[in-house]
C-alpha cells in the first residue's frame, strides 16, 4: 500500500503461552465461522490466528430465530452456540484449516463442568490445534443459568478441572458482565490459564415497540462492535496491570486504530470479531494497518508497543 | 468491492430503482441472489443491507445490476439520497437463487409489495430459456402505490392477477385469496410456484400449495449480519434433519422449497 | 405535529414514591445542568421532571481536563462530580427553577457515608424538591475507590442511612458495572428506596495511539449515549420482573421508540441524558412523540404500557 | 436550526470554506462566536462539532455566515463533503467572543493554521470600527498550504509577517519566534493581542506577553459535548479563585484573557 522506497521489516510476531503467532491478529470466535467461510475473501495464511466458532462435545442446534438484531454501533447475537460438535470439526474442518498458516485456536464451552471436561479431553494433544481457548460465558445448567464466568470461585474451580486434562496451551476467555473484570482474571490464573481473552459480549436486549416483543427470541442477546469498544479497553487495562500472563484485547476492534489502542493498553495480541461481518477482509488489512504505523513511529518490533500507555 | 451508482430513482412512493455499474455483478448473479450494501462510512448504520439483484442490464452500454427497494428504515432511507456517479461498497453475489426446474410449462409467480423483485429477474430468465411457457403473476400490496413492476410482466405476456387491500387496484384483498382460487380451479401437477413477500404471504402459500402437491420455491427476509455463512444469525427452522434443526437463509437459501420450512 | 381531527386526550401522568408527572419523560443528572441551561431551548415547563447535576455536601472542583471524548455511538465522561454544593444549589438555583411545572429531583453523593447523609439532611423536607436521587456509582473513599453500588451490602447499608434522615421520596440511582443488577436493586429496596434509576454510565476508556495516553485525564470514564441502550434496556427488564417499586429506565434514550422501548420493558418513567447535548429540545420531542404512539396504538393512560414485554 | 448551505469550496488542500444561509446567525454573531454543527443524520459521529465563524457576508443576497474549517477526523471529513443546497443543523452563536478593547491603537493577531479564522472576523469589525488602528499579523504553519486569509488582512493594511515550519513561506520556524522579536522590539502598552490556533502557541504568546504585561486574549479549543454550558465536559483550569478553579470554555469562552488560564 505504502509508497515509500526503503521499509525496514517490522517483526510483528508475538508469543501466546509457548505458541508464536506471526502477527498479532487474530479473528473471534463465533464471527470466523470455521474458517474456510472467508476463503473467498482472504488469504487465510497471512493471519496471526483463527479462533474458530465455540464447539460443545455434542453438536447444538443454537437458539430460535430471530437470533440478531443491529443497534447503534454494534449488534446483539442469541446464536446459542450452535456448532457441529468437537468430532465432527477434528474430522471435517480441521483437515481443511490446518493447510493454512495462521494458528488454530479451538474455542469450547460446555453446559456442565463436565462437559467442558470432556470436550477439553477430545481436543487434547491435536497437533493442529495450537491452543485452546475456554469460553466461560455460558450459561451454567448445574447452577440455574448463571453463566459459569461471573463467580470467580467456580471459574477458578472450572479451569483447574480443564487445565487438567489437557496439555494444550489454555486461554481462558472472559465474560465483561462482572462488578470486577481483575478478580476473574485472577480466578482464571489460579486455575491455571496461560493467557486471557478479553473480552466476550455485553448482555443486552431490544425491542420491537409495534409488537412490543424482543427482538431476539431469546429476549436477551451479546452486544459486540463499536459500541463496546471503550468497555472492553478499559478491561484489558485493568487486567494487564494485575496479571502477568498475556491478553488478547477483543471488542469493537474495526480497524489498526482499534487494534492499536488495545496492544497500547497492554494486550498481546487482538481478536477481530463483529468487523469481518462487515468487511470480509478487514483482518489483514488491520495487520497491514499495525505495520504502518509500526513503520512512521519507528518501533522495529511490535512487541516493545505492548502495554506502553503513557498516564 | 467498489461500484458506482449510475440511476436511483423513486418508481413510486416509497420504492427506489436503484443501477450500479457492476460487470463482475451482471455476469456472475442468478435470479433469486442477492448482495450486502454498506450504507454510509460510519459504524450507525454497521451492518450491511441484504438487497435482492432485481435485474441485469446495460446502461450507456454498461453492464449493470438494478436493486428494487422499499425505504423502511435508516439504511434504505440513507441508499434513498444515494446519488448518481456516488461509489458504493457491494459484497456478492451470494445465496443459492432460484433453481429453474427443467421442462416447466406453468410457472406462477407471487409477489407481495418489494418480493416482486427478484421476481423479474426469475421470470424474464425463464421465459427466455423457455420454448413453451405459460406465466402467471399474482401481485399483491397494500394500495396501488405497492403494485410494482407489471410492465416487465406485461412484456412477458404473463397473465396478472393484481390484490390490494385497499382495493385501490384489482381486487381487494389479499393477494393469497386469489392464488386460492386458482389452485382450486387451475392449477395442476404442470405449475411451479415462486413467491416472494411477507412471511405471512409466503406461509399461506406454501399451504396451498403443499395441500395440492404443487412444487413452490419461497424466498425468504432475515436479518443478516454477514450474508455468507459465519455469523448464524439468519437462521430458519426446517422440517429436514434432526428435531430444531437449522439453514442459514444466507448460503442455504434466501431460496426454499417451501415444504422444507417449518412455517 | 399531526393533523388528525380528533383527538383523544391521553394519559401520560405517572406515579413515582407519591409524586405525580405530568409525563414520564426526565433530564437526567449531569446531562441537564441545574436546568437553567436549558431556557433558551425549551419550556421547561413541559418536563415531566428535570434531574440536576449530582450535588455534594461541599462544592468539588471536579477532575482534571480532558473530560470527555466521543465514542461510537456515545461518548466516556470523566467530569469528575464537578458541582456547587447543597447549599448555593438551594440558595441560587433552587429559586430558580422552582418557577416551573416539573418534577424537582436533586441528584446527590458522597465521597463517604457520613457526606451522603449530610447531603440527605440538609436538602431534606425542601417542598420545592419532589425527590431525591442517590447517585451510588461515586468512588468510596473510604474503601479504596471501590464504587458504592458494586457492593450489595455497602449498598443496602447507604441507602439505610439516608433513608433515615429524609422524609423526601428516595430514588436510588444503580451502576450498570456489576455481576447482577437484580442483587443491587434489591439491596436497595431493603435499604429502603422508594424508586430506582437505571443505570448510570458503563466504565470504559480510550486511548490515544498518537501520544499513547489516555484519551481522559482521568483514564477511565463513564460510557453514556446509545451505545448503552441494549444493556440499560436489558437492566431495566431484569429489575422489573424482580422488585415491586417503580423504575425509572435510563440509558441511550435518543427518541420517543427508545424512551418507549423502555416503558414497555417495565419503566415507570425514563431519564433522558446524553441526547440533550445534541439536540437540547429533544425531551419534549420525546414527550409528544410517546403521544403520538399512543394514539395510534390507542393506548389512553401510558401506564397501561408499563411492562407489557410479550416473550 | 436548520440552515441551508450556499457554498463549501476546498481554498487549500484540506481546508474548506463553508457558507450558510442564516440571518439569525449573520445578525447576531460576535467575533470569537462560534456554532455547534451537527454532522450526518445518525449517532456515529454523535456529537456536534465547534467551529468558530469566521465571517459575516452576503452570497446572492443572502446575509450569510461562513465558517473555515480543516479536515482532521470524521466529521470534518463529512463536512468536506456537504454540498450547496444541503440543510444542516446547527445551534448557536455560542461563547463570548473577543473583547475589543476602547481606544485601541495596536492590535496583534497572532495566527496559528485555521487559528486565523476568528480572527479574520474580528479584525475586519477592529479596522471598521476604529478611527485611528495600526494592526498587525502574525501567522504560522506547516508549511505555506497552511496559510490562508492573506488576501484579507491585505485588504484591511494589516502589516503581515509569515512563518512556516518547513520554510515554504515566509521565516522558517515557529510564528512566535517572529512574535518574541517583535515584542522586544516594537510592543509597548499600547498594544493588544488576540491569539488563536494550537495549545502550545497560545502558551508560548501568553508567556511573552505577559512578561511586558501587554494585554493579550486567546481563543482556546476543547472538545465539547453540548457547547452551552450543560456538559461541563470543556472545562480549562483558571488562576482565578480558588485553588483547582475550572471555567468552561463554551460559556466563559472560548476567548479567555490568556493570564486568566493556568497554562
Ligand atoms: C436476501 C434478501 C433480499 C432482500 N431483497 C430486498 C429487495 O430486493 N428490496 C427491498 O426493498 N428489500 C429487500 N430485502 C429487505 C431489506 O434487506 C431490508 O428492507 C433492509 O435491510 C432494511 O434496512 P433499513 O436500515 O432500512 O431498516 P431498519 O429496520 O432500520 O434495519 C435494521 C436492521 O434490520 C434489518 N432488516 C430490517 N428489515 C429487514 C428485512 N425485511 N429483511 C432483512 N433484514 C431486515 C436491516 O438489514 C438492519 O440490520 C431483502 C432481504 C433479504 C434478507
Ligand atoms: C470554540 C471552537 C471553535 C473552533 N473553530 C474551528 C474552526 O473555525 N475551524 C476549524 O477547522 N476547527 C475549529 N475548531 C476545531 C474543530 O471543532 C475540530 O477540528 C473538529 O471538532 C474535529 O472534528 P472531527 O470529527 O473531524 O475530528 P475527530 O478527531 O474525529 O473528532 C473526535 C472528537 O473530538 C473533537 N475534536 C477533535 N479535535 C478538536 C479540536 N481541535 N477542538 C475541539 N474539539 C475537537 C470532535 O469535536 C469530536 O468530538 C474549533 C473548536 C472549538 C472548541
Ligand atoms: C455472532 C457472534 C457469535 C459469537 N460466538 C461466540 C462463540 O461461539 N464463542 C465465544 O467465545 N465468543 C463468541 N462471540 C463473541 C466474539 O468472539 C467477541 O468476543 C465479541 O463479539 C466481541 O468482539 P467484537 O466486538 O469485535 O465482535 C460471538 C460474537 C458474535 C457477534
Ligand atoms: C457529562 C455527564 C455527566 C453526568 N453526571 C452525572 C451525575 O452527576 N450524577 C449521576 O447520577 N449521573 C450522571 N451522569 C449519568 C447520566 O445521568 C445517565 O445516567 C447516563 O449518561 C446514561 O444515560 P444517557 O445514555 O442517556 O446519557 C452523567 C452523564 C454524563 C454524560
Ligand atoms: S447472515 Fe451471517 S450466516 Fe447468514
Ligand atoms: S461543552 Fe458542555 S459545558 Fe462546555
Amino acid at each position: 500500500m505504502s509508497i515509500e522506497p526503503k521499509k525496514k521489516k517490522i517483526n510483528l510476531s508475538v508469543e501466546i503461552a509457548g505458541i508464536q503467532f506471526q502477527n498479532p491478529v487474530l479473528t473471534a470466535s463465533g464471527t470466523f465461522g470455521y474458517g474456510m467461510e472467508y476463503t473467498d475473501f482472504i488469504d487465510l495464511n497471512l493471519l496471526g490466528g483463527i479462533v474458530v466458532k465455540g464447539l460443545s462435545i455434542k453438536p447444538s442446534h443454537g437458539n430460535s430465530p430471530p437470533r440478531m438484531v443491529e443497534t447503534a454501533s454494534g449488534m446483539l447475537n442469541a446464536i446459542g452456540l450452535q456448532n457441529i460438535g468437537v468430532e465432527v470439526f477434528i474430522n471435517e474442518k480441521l483437515p481443511l484449516l490446518k493447510k493454512f498458516n495462521a494458528n488454530i485456536i479451538v474455542n469450547f464451552f460446555g453446559d456442565t463442568q463436565d462437559e467442558y471436561v470432556l470436550a477439553a479431553e477430545r481436543l487434547n494433544d491435536i497437533t493442529e490445534i495450537a491452543a485452546l481457548e475456554m469460553n466461560i460465558s455460558c450459561p451454567n445448567v448445574e447452577k440455574g443459568g448463571m453463566t459459569f464466568g461471573t463467580e470467580p470461585k467456580i471459574t477458578e474451580e472450572l479451569v483447574r478441572k480443564v487445565r487438567k486434562v489437557t496439555s494444550s496451551p489454555l486461554i481462558v476467555k472472559l465474560s465483561p458482565n462482572v462488578t470486577d473484570i481483575v478478580v476473574m482474571a485472577k480466578a482464571a490464573v489460579n486455575g491455571g490459564a496461560d493467557a486471557l481473552s478479553i473480552i466476550n459480549t455485553l448482555l443486552g436486549m431490544a425491542i420491537d415497540i409495534k409488537t412490543r416483543c424482543p427482538m431476539l427470541a431469546n429476549v436477551t442477546g451479546g452486544l459486540s462492535g463499536p459500541a463496546i469498544k471503550p468497555v472492553a479497553l478499559r478491561m484489558v487495562w485493568q487486567v494487564a496491570k494485575a496479571v502477568d500472563i498475556p491478553i488478547i484485547g477483543i471488542g469493537g476492534i474495526m480497524n489498526a486504530q482499534d487494534a492499536l489502542e488495545f496492544i497500547i493498553a497492554g494486550a498481546t495480541a487482538v481478536q477481530v470479531g463483529t468487523a469481518n461481518f462487515i468487511d470480509p477482509s478487514i483482518s489483514v488489512k488491520i495487520i497491514e494497518g499495525i505495520k504502518n504505523y509500526c513503520q512512521k513511529d519507528k518501533i522495529g518490533d511490535i512487541k516493545d508497543l505492548i502495554g506502553t500507555l503513557r498516564s | 468491492m467498489f461500484v458506482t451508482i449510475v440511476e436511483n430513482n423513486e418508481i413510486s412512493a416509497g420504492y427506489f430503482r436503484l443501477a450500479i455499474h457492476s460487470p463482475e455483478l451482471a455476469e456472475n448473479t442468478k435470479p433469486g441472489q442477492f448482495i450486502m450494501m454498506k450504507v454510509g462510512d460510519n459504524y450507525d448504520p454497521l451492518l450491511r443491507r441484504p438487497m435482492g439483484i432485481h435485474k441485469i442490464s446495460n446502461k450507456d452500454n454498461n453492464p449493470c445490476v438494478e436493486l428494487l427497494y422499499q425505504v423502511v428504515g435508516k439504511g434504505t432511507s440513507m441508499m434513498s439520497k444515494m446519488k448518481k456517479g456516488q461509489q458504493v461498497d457491494v459484497l456478492g453475489p451470494f445465496g443459492n437463487g432460484f433453481a429453474i426446474p427443467q421442462n416447466i410449462k406453468i410457472a406462477v409467480f407471487v409477489a407481495g409489495g418489494v418480493g416482486i423483485a427478484p421476481l423479474a429477474m426469475l421470470a424474464e430468465k425463464m421465459v427466455k430459456d423457455a420454448t413453451d411457457l405459460k406465466t402467471y403473476l399474482f401481485i399483491g400490496g397494500k394500495s396501488k402505490n405497492d403494485v410494482l413492476c407489471l410492465d416487465d410482466f406485461e412484456k412477458l405476456n404473463t397473465k396478472i392477477c393484481i390484490a390490494t387491500e385497499n382495493g385501490s387496484l384489482g381486487n381487494q384483498g389479499l393477494v393469497t385469496n386469489s392464488v386460492s382460487k386458482f389452485i382450486d380451479q387451475k392449477a395442476n401437477g404442470q405449475a411451479s410456484f415462486f413467491a416472494c413477500g411477507p412471511y405471512q404471504m409466503l406461509k399461506a402459500v406454501s399451504e396451498l400449495t403443499a395441500k395440492k402437491n404443487i412444487p413452490c420455491q419461497v424466498s425468504l427476509d432475515r436479518r443478516m449480519a454477514c450474508g455468507f455463512g459465519a455469523c448464524l444469525g439468519c437462521v430458519v427452522k426446517v422440517t429436514q434433519g434432526n428435531h430444531g434443526s437449522y439453514k442459514n437463509v444466507c448460503t442455504d437459501g434466501p431460496v426454499f422449497d417451501a415444504n422444507e420450512i417449518c412455517w
